[in-house]
């Protein structure tokens, strides 16, 4: 694992207060996952690959923002690994960064309809932006 | 004074190579109270022993000291010698100057120092030994076995082939525990009715052994090969001596709608019933929560249609004591609750079983006579879905599950596959598992036939979700190897449910002052070692009480147990090991201290009179050690405050004389 | 809150022993001074009326007293428990010391107590007679000056850091109870503990080498009620009558501090009644912020028959060798 | 009239007013009033669970103080309002670090503790007005109507911080319902996700689920879908056009008689 | 330095029969060296092992005291160790807090089949004490010669 990586994990395990080795890969969080078809790493893998230092691959997906935050997986996982948390703490990773944002401010309005409340884009911008 | 003898052993040239034994038999010559100091090759030898023998005798010497090898090694040898000349055998101390001196030391004249500090501690400590006699108690020859499954009966029929009359309590009407509840036993699938329901009447037909069923311990009292316990009989409204078992009342009885526990509540029994066909003891029970009679005292058809004249209303609970050398806690296992885990739909569809339901509904005399149909509507059903470790390994948090592996589930879930698979080759049927264990002799291969031969889907994953839509079970599931999300429509879905001990377990444990997990599984003496028996003398374990385990396991656990007790009761006498804890009652606060770090509950209160100097008469309370009990680890030594409790043979003086001939 | 004064507890004790409730009453006599209280055992209400006192010198913890007065003739034993002493009752119930039902134990408020030591550094010696007005003692001398102190600057260094004001045991309770209190209790251990090795070892030297192993500490303490106190036991290996070297001290009270580890209700009586002015309570809570960190908060006391931490475990208990810092 | 601290949240001031009007009505009608608390602020509609995540939380725990101060138990209708709200005050109790580093925000005088109740309006009806006292209210009772309570995801997990009900199998809405006269269907997807924010960006993503949950519902002969959360509401009700979706506490005024167009 | 070279400390070590003890007669047996100023007491557990032995060894001439028992959770008494490990923490911190050189004085875990470690930590700890020379901050003169 690179050093870069290795800070990167740590700084990741720190923030989401995980321990992804209590994982015990039964992949019950995968089995639970409503968003499992939009995304192309599941919960299991989130937490296999930020254990194994693979973490690049999970800083360009798609996945981050398909996550819906249902804690359906936090609740339902055996060993209380959270892995919607990990999830969370790998995408504040990234758009945390200088002009990362997922969604910018400028994008919203051609996203709305007249019916969409307020909640919606507040959650959204949370979710996607810093 | 003392008149000690030293005796400094060459061991060949394995003591003798880096001590100086000459130097050091005639530095000890000058120890406070030793008379006597030599020194031979091999003290071990037959000549070695001769020689402190005689010394014994012509010395007239009170204790010895031998400077040998680890008392681990020839202690016990040197004991039976003092004891042959006479002497008492506590009144041997060795120095080690073998494996802890002449071994690891190079240079002689240090090794020769050190060896002649270490026989200076050895002769320190005599000077306090005083002759110790082990306690010696009586024995109980009888046996109590708590809990009538295939653990308690094949513990009993063990004990009672040797000789000894054993009972059995079992708190349900019938023995033979939940092995009767199965079908088929794996791997070898013989019927578990057809194998189990012959040792059922080999108990009842065994003399030596007395069955109390519908009946529970209420109160244990005393130590091992003296325990008293007193035994409640519930009362069951049948004269158990007098009712045949015929059964017409079970028939007759029109309090119908009672939940049968037999077949896990999936159909009903009446309120007079005998739990199932091969019930020993064969006798009908009352039940007091459904029974119109005793609600209201209206009705009476039980006995009116009983022609023994066996149903007796008035019958009340019934309390025997009894005198046991040895107990065997069996008391098992049942399956966990599913309320925690209604992600599977248990409470919201019918059907979605747990493994034993699955059980009752192949087994021949269950509620669907054997024939594999759903509880909601009695259809076959052409999809089904097992799901493992529901329960099992699952440490989020305490009140859901439990962290440990309920080991059976695997086994019998590949053979509820593979059963299912074989009566009904329509059927498909899933597994998902997180791993597979099957270590055992013939389980992998077992395992692989409901793959390879029966077409059994494995799949590692786990289920995350079941909704009841319509008739079917919609199972969403990962499968990690093709990582994919599964939807599947199952007709059945299958838990396997963890197991945890039987509730009545915990406050057994707190009779017996036996220990237990925090998962309340009862503890063993060692893990390794003594597997079978408590840490509290004369208290065995016998199946899954001590932890997860299939029937051959538990059955030679409870084998084994047996074994042990067979071992205790065969003794006409118990000999302590003299090395344990006394109360200076002259000294003891009865703060109970001592009490709580006793491993083994040896420790007992009991109000004493003590003059008073101004001849007044005060009650205190003071500790007594029960020396038949007690292990003579010493814990209660420190715990005590005022230095009223001591350990003999390592006693509080004793110790301080090594420390400071050894410092000196 | 209303204040308790001597009358009412004359009144209270005249009343129990009067209806019966009680035949013997522990409590606070006069000595030479006002501020010299003796324990003393009353058997009727006339003497109660005469000798029984109650001021802001009445420290004094009874609890230890029940011990032997129990065991004496018929009847129940009044006694009176501020807050703290209620600590200590329980401990010894906890230690099945005494039996309950021959003790009537009234709870009484407390504000705090006064420390002489510190009235007389405040105001002078020849001290003649103290007076309790509101929160301050007017003291009266020799010379015919009256001089008021607070109370508040006087009072006892365990009053000072006063750990609770609610009574965890009593029959029945004179005022309202209070509750558990924050203090700072532990600032001096943990002053002494960011000390380097020497200067701890300076320190205690100097404290412990004024010890005149008058036994006074051991005497005074609620927890030290053995039967026989290893001290005078020439078989327990720490047999000593006399200081006769500077490791006797420290053997002496490492020893006293471990035997009632865990069980000392930091009643602050040892620092009390030591005439060299040994805080010897630095050791005692020494050991009670030890137990809080590496086994949980525990107070001796605060519950009836609660596992003393010595007595008890857990699989992940704290490594000795943890246990003390090793950075130094 | 017990006061209570009330969160309305920023929805219920616009898209969601009928759930904000209808809760304070019903609340008047069973016996306590909603005690809006001043200068609140929009909680951000969702919890970020990253433990160095300060800022965004401050609104919540700011809304917790002011609770507080009040001495009230702190109450919320939205679903979102009430997991971001509870979420923030379980770890204000249960992450020292956190706390601390929020109250050096809040700064001297302003700490909070983390001693405010938060229960959700639900909860409130539940342990401290108690359905049975709701029944005895009900003027115009919801006889015959077939009502699907969905609870969605917010107000049931994480269950250890929300700890409300049973996360796989709750009644309190069915219960609820039941209090009211209706007759409550149960149905499995009740506590599925509705696709929530991600309606933004991804509304095929949004329409899945919505779709899913809907059809779960019929399936099991519901006329009418309840629910406490306004995005729940839209997302159901945009891609399931001919469905009924209603707030709690519309049927909870109807049913109490304090509706104004109680015909439609 | 030409001091500690010669200074030979007097160790005393407390170790339980089930364990350690068998621990020190393996490293014995497998002839591992350890100073010769070790002195073995046998104890049935160490939980017999009462602070007054620690301090009197201390009084009466020890440099240092080092407690050994069973590992925890393989007490032969199953809970006998977990005491000793809450009396020693106690007792340690204490010693410390007094100013005594925490070096002195040690617990360690040895099984029956670790006599390496039994050699390896009697030779480490012997090298610790020797290097804080002799004991003086709980010495007894009287007991010195």
């Amino acid at each position: 694992m690179s050093k870069e990586m290795e800070n990167l994990k740590s700084e990741i395990i720190r923030s989401s207060g995980v321990n992804p080795k209590k994982c015990m890969r039964c992949g019950k969080c995968t089995g639970t996952c409503p968003a499992f078809d939009e995304m192309e790493y599941h919960p299991h893998q989130f937490v296999y690959m930020v254990e194994s230092g693979d973490i690049e691959p999970l800083l360009n997906s798609k996945s981050l923002y398909k996550c819906l935050t249902c804690f359906a997986c936090v609740d339902r996982c055996p060993r209380g690994v959270e892995p919607a948390k990990l999830v969370e703490a790998v995408r504040l990773s990234v758009i945390r960064k200088q002009g990362a944002n997922h969604l910018k401010a400028d994008d919203i309005p051609a996203l709305l309809d007249d019916e969409m409340p307020q909640q919606a884009i507040v959650s959204a911008l949370r979710k996607y932006s810093k | 004074m003392q008149r000690i003898g030293v005796f400094v052993c060459w061991c060949g040239s394995n003591i003798a190579g880096t001590v100086d034994v000459e130097k050091v038999s005639e530095a000890l010559k000058n120890e406070p109270g030793v008379v006597f100091s030599t020194n031979y090759q091999y003290m071990c030898s037959q000549a070695g022993q001769d020689i402190i023998k005689d010394a014994i005798a012509e010395h007239k010497l009170t204790g010895i000291v031998v400077c040998s090898c680890s008392p681990r090694m020839h202690e016990a040898t040197f004991r039976k010698t003092a004891a042959a000349a006479g002497l008492n055998s506590y009144m041997v101390e060795i120095a080690n100057i073998r494996e802890q001196c002449s071994w690891v030391h190079k240079d002689m004249q240090s090794g020769t120092e050190k060896a002649i500090i270490l026989g200076k501690a050895a002769v320190a400590k005599v000077n306090l030994n005083a002759p110790l006699t082990p306690g010696e108690s009586p024995v109980t020859k009888r046996a109590l076995v708590i809990g009538g499954g295939i653990a308690g009966i094949q513990t009993a029929l063990d004990i009672a082939e040797a000789g000894f009359p054993v009972d059995i309590v079992e708190k349900k009407p019938t023995i033979g525990g939940k092995m009767a509840q199965l079908d088929k036993t794996f791997p070898t699938l013989d019927c578990a009715a057809c194998i189990l329901t012959p040792k059922m009447v080999d108990v009842a037909q065994n003399d030596k052994i007395r069955i109390f069923s519908y009946s529970e311990v209420e109160e244990i009292g005393g130590f091992v090969g003296n325990f008293t316990v007193k035994i409640k009989k519930k009362a069951r409204y049948v004269k158990e001596d007098v009712c045949t078992g015929c059964g017409i009342c079970t028939e007759k009885c029109p309090q119908k709608k009672v939940p049968n526990e037999f077949n896990m509540g999936m159909d009903n029994r009446r309120a007079v019933y005998i739990p199932f066909a091969q019930a020993v003891p064969k006798v009908a029970t009352i039940d007091p929560n459904y029974c119109t009679m005793l609600k209201t005292g209206k009705c009476g058809v039980c006995a009116k249609v009983c022609t023994a004249g066996a149903i007796d209303y008035t019958q009340k609970d019934e309390i025997i004591e009894e005198k046991y050398g040895a107990i065997v806690a069996a008391t098992g296992f049942n399956p966990i609750s599913m309320d925690k885990f209604d992600e599977f739909a248990y409470n919201q569809s019918k059907d979605v079983i747990t493994s034993l339901e699955f059980e009752r509904l192949t087994n021949a005399a269950g509620p669907t006579a054997g024939k594999l149909l759903r509880p909601s509507d009695g259809k076959h059903p052409h999809t089904i879905v097992f799901v493992q470790c529901v329960g099992s390994r699952c440490d989020a948090c305490a009140e859901k599950g439990k962290e440990y592996c309920s080991k059976i589930c695997c086994m019998y879930t590949a053979k509820h596959a593979m059963l299912t698979r074989d009566k009904y080759p329509d059927t498909d049927v899933y597994v998902f598992y997180i791993d597979v264990r099957t270590p055992g002799k013939a389980f992998d291969e077992f395992y692989r036939r409901a793959v390879e031969e029966y077409g059994v889907h494995y799949i590692k994953g786990m289920v995350g979700k079941v909704s009841p839509e319509g008739d079917k079970l919609m199972v969403r599931a990962s499968d990690l190897l093709a990582n994919k999300q599964l939807n599947i429509a199952a007709d059945l879905v299958v838990l396997a449910a963890a197991i945890e001990p039987d509730k009545s377990a915990r406050p057994l444990a707190t009779m017996l002052t036996a220990s237990m997990d925090t998962n309340d599984f009862f503890t063993e003496a060692h893990p390794k070692l003594r597997p079978v028996e408590s840490p509290t003398a004369g208290v065995f374990l016998s199946g899954t009480c001590q932890g997860p385990k299939d029937i051959p396991e538990t059955v030679s656990q409870a084998s084994a147990a047996a074994a042990k007790v067979i071992g205790l009761l065969a003794k006409d006498k118990l000999m302590g090991n003299p090395c344990v804890a006394q109360s200076n009652e002259l000294m003891c606060n009865g703060c109970s201290s001592c009490e709580r770090v006793c491993p083994y509950g040896a420790i007992t209160y009991a109000d004493k009179e003590f003059r008073m100097p101004d001849r007044t008469v005060a009650i205190r309370r003071v500790a007594m050690v029960n020396e038949a009990v007690c292990q003579g680890c010493g814990a209660c030594t420190v715990a005590c405050p005022s230095g009223a409790m001591d350990l003999k043979g390592f006693a509080t003086s004793q110790i301080i004389a090594e420390v400071d001939a050894i410092c000196k | 809150m209303q204040k308790i004064t001597c009358e009412s507890l004359i009144e209270k004790a005249c009343e129990l022993i009067e209806n019966g409730t009680v035949s013997r009453v522990i409590g606070w006599k006069k000595g030479e001074f006002d501020y010299d209280l003796t324990p003393a055992v009353f058997a009727n209400a006339d003497e109660i009326k005469k000798n029984f006192i109650y001021n802001d010198f009445s420290g004094a913890n009874f609890s230890k007293y029940l011990i032997k007065e129990t065991r004496k003739g018929e009847g129940k034993v009044l006694v009176f428990l501020k807050p703290c002493d209620t600590y200590s009752f329980n401990q010894l119930l906890t230690e099945h010391r005494f039996d309950r039902e021959k003790v009537y134990a009234v709870g009484i408020p407390c504000e705090g107590m006064a420390d002489i030591a510190k009235v007389k550094a405040a105001v002078g010696d020849g001290i003649l007679k103290i007076t309790s007005e509101g929160d301050e003692l007017i003291v009266e001398n020799l010379y015919g000056d009256v001089n008021k102190v607070k109370l508040a600057d006087v009072l006892a260094e365990r009053c000072v850091n006063c750990k609770s004001k609610k009574h965890t045991a009593y029959d029945e309770l004179m005022g309202e109870d209070g509750e558990i209190l924050d203090n700072n209790r532990f600032d001096e251990v943990e002053k002494l503990e960011n000390m380097t090795e020497d200067e701890r070892f300076a320190f205690w030297q100097n404290e412990l080498s004024r010890c005149i192993r008058c036994n006074a500490c051991r005497d005074v303490c609620p927890a030290c009620t053995c039967e026989k106190c290893v001290f005078d036991n020439p078989k327990s290996g720490v047999e000593n009558k006399a200081i006769a070297d500077s490791f006797e001290e420290k053997m002496f009270h490492i020893i006293r501090a471990f035997h009632v580890a865990g069980r000392c209700t930091d009643c602050g009586e040892c620092s009390r009644v030591c005439p060299q002015n040994i805080p010897l309570h630095l050791l005692n809570r020494k050991f009670i912020k030890d137990i809080n960190t590496f086994y949980g908060e525990y107070q001796a006391g605060e519950v009836e028959g609660s596992r003393a931490p010595l007595v008890n475990y857990t699989e992940e208990d704290i490594e000795p060798n943890d246990a003390v810092k090793r950075e130094e | 009239m017990k006061k209570v601290a009330y969160f309305p949240g920023c929805t219920l001031k616009t898209k969601a007013k009928e759930l904000d009007r209808y809760a304070r009505k019903s609340a008047e009608a069973l016996g306590f009033y909603l005690d809006e608390i001043e200068n609140w602020q929009c909680c951000g509609g969702v919890f970020t669970t990253s433990r160095n995540e300060i800022a965004t939380k401050l609104s919540s725990v700011r809304a917790l103080a002011d609770a507080q101060k009040k001495n009230q138990t702190l109450i919320t209708v939205c679903s979102a309002c009430h997991n971001v709200i509870k979420q923030t005050n379980h770890a204000m109790q249960t992450d020292e670090e956190f706390a601390l580093k929020v109250n050096n925000y809040l700064g001297a005088g302003n700490e909070y503790d983390g001693k405010t109740k938060v229960l959700h309006y639900l909860e409130y009806l539940r342990d401290e007005v108690g359905f049975e006292e709701v029944a005895k209210k009900v003027v115009k009772p919801l006889t015959g109507k077939k009502i699907a309570a969905y609870y969605g995801c917010l107000l049931l997990r994480p269950n250890s911080v929300m700890a409300m009900d049973d996360p796989e199998n709750p009644t309190i809405i069915e219960n609820l319902i039941k209090a009211l006269g209706g007759e409550a269907v149960v149905y499995p997807y009740r506590n599925e996700c509705c696709g929530g924010y991600i309606a933004l960006e991804d509304a095929d993503s949004a329409k899945k689920k919505s779709t899913s949950v809907v059809a779960s519902a019929r399936s099991h002969g519901a006329e009418i879908i309840v629910t406490a959360c306004p995005l729940c509401k839209y997302n159901l009700e945009k891609n399931n056009p001919e469905a009924k979706v209603v707030y709690f506490t519309d049927l909870l005024a109807e049913a109490l008689g304090v509706k104004e167009d109680g015909n439609e | 330095m030409q001091i500690n070279n010669e200074f030979k400390p007097k160790i005393v070590a407390f170790c339980c029969n089930w364990c350690s003890y068998a621990g020190a007669d393996l490293a014995g047996n497998n002839r591992l060296a350890y100073p010769e100023c070790v002195n073995i007491i046998r104890v049935p557990c160490s939980c017999r092992v009462n602070p007054i032995f620690i301090l009197r060894a201390f009084q009466r001439g020890a440099d240092g005291v080092i407690i050994c028992g069973c590992h925890p959770g393989d007490c032969h008494y199953t809970s006998g160790n977990y005491y000793t490990r809450r009396r020693m923490a106690l007792l340690f911190s204490m010693l410390n807090y007094l100013g005594i050189e925490k070096e002195r004085i040690r617990l360690e875990w040895v099984s029956a089949a670790e006599g390496a470690k039994f050699a390896a930590t009697m030779n480490e700890f012997t090298e610790a004490v020797t290097a804080l020379g002799e004991n003086k901050r709980l010495e007894d003169l009287r007991c010195k010669k």
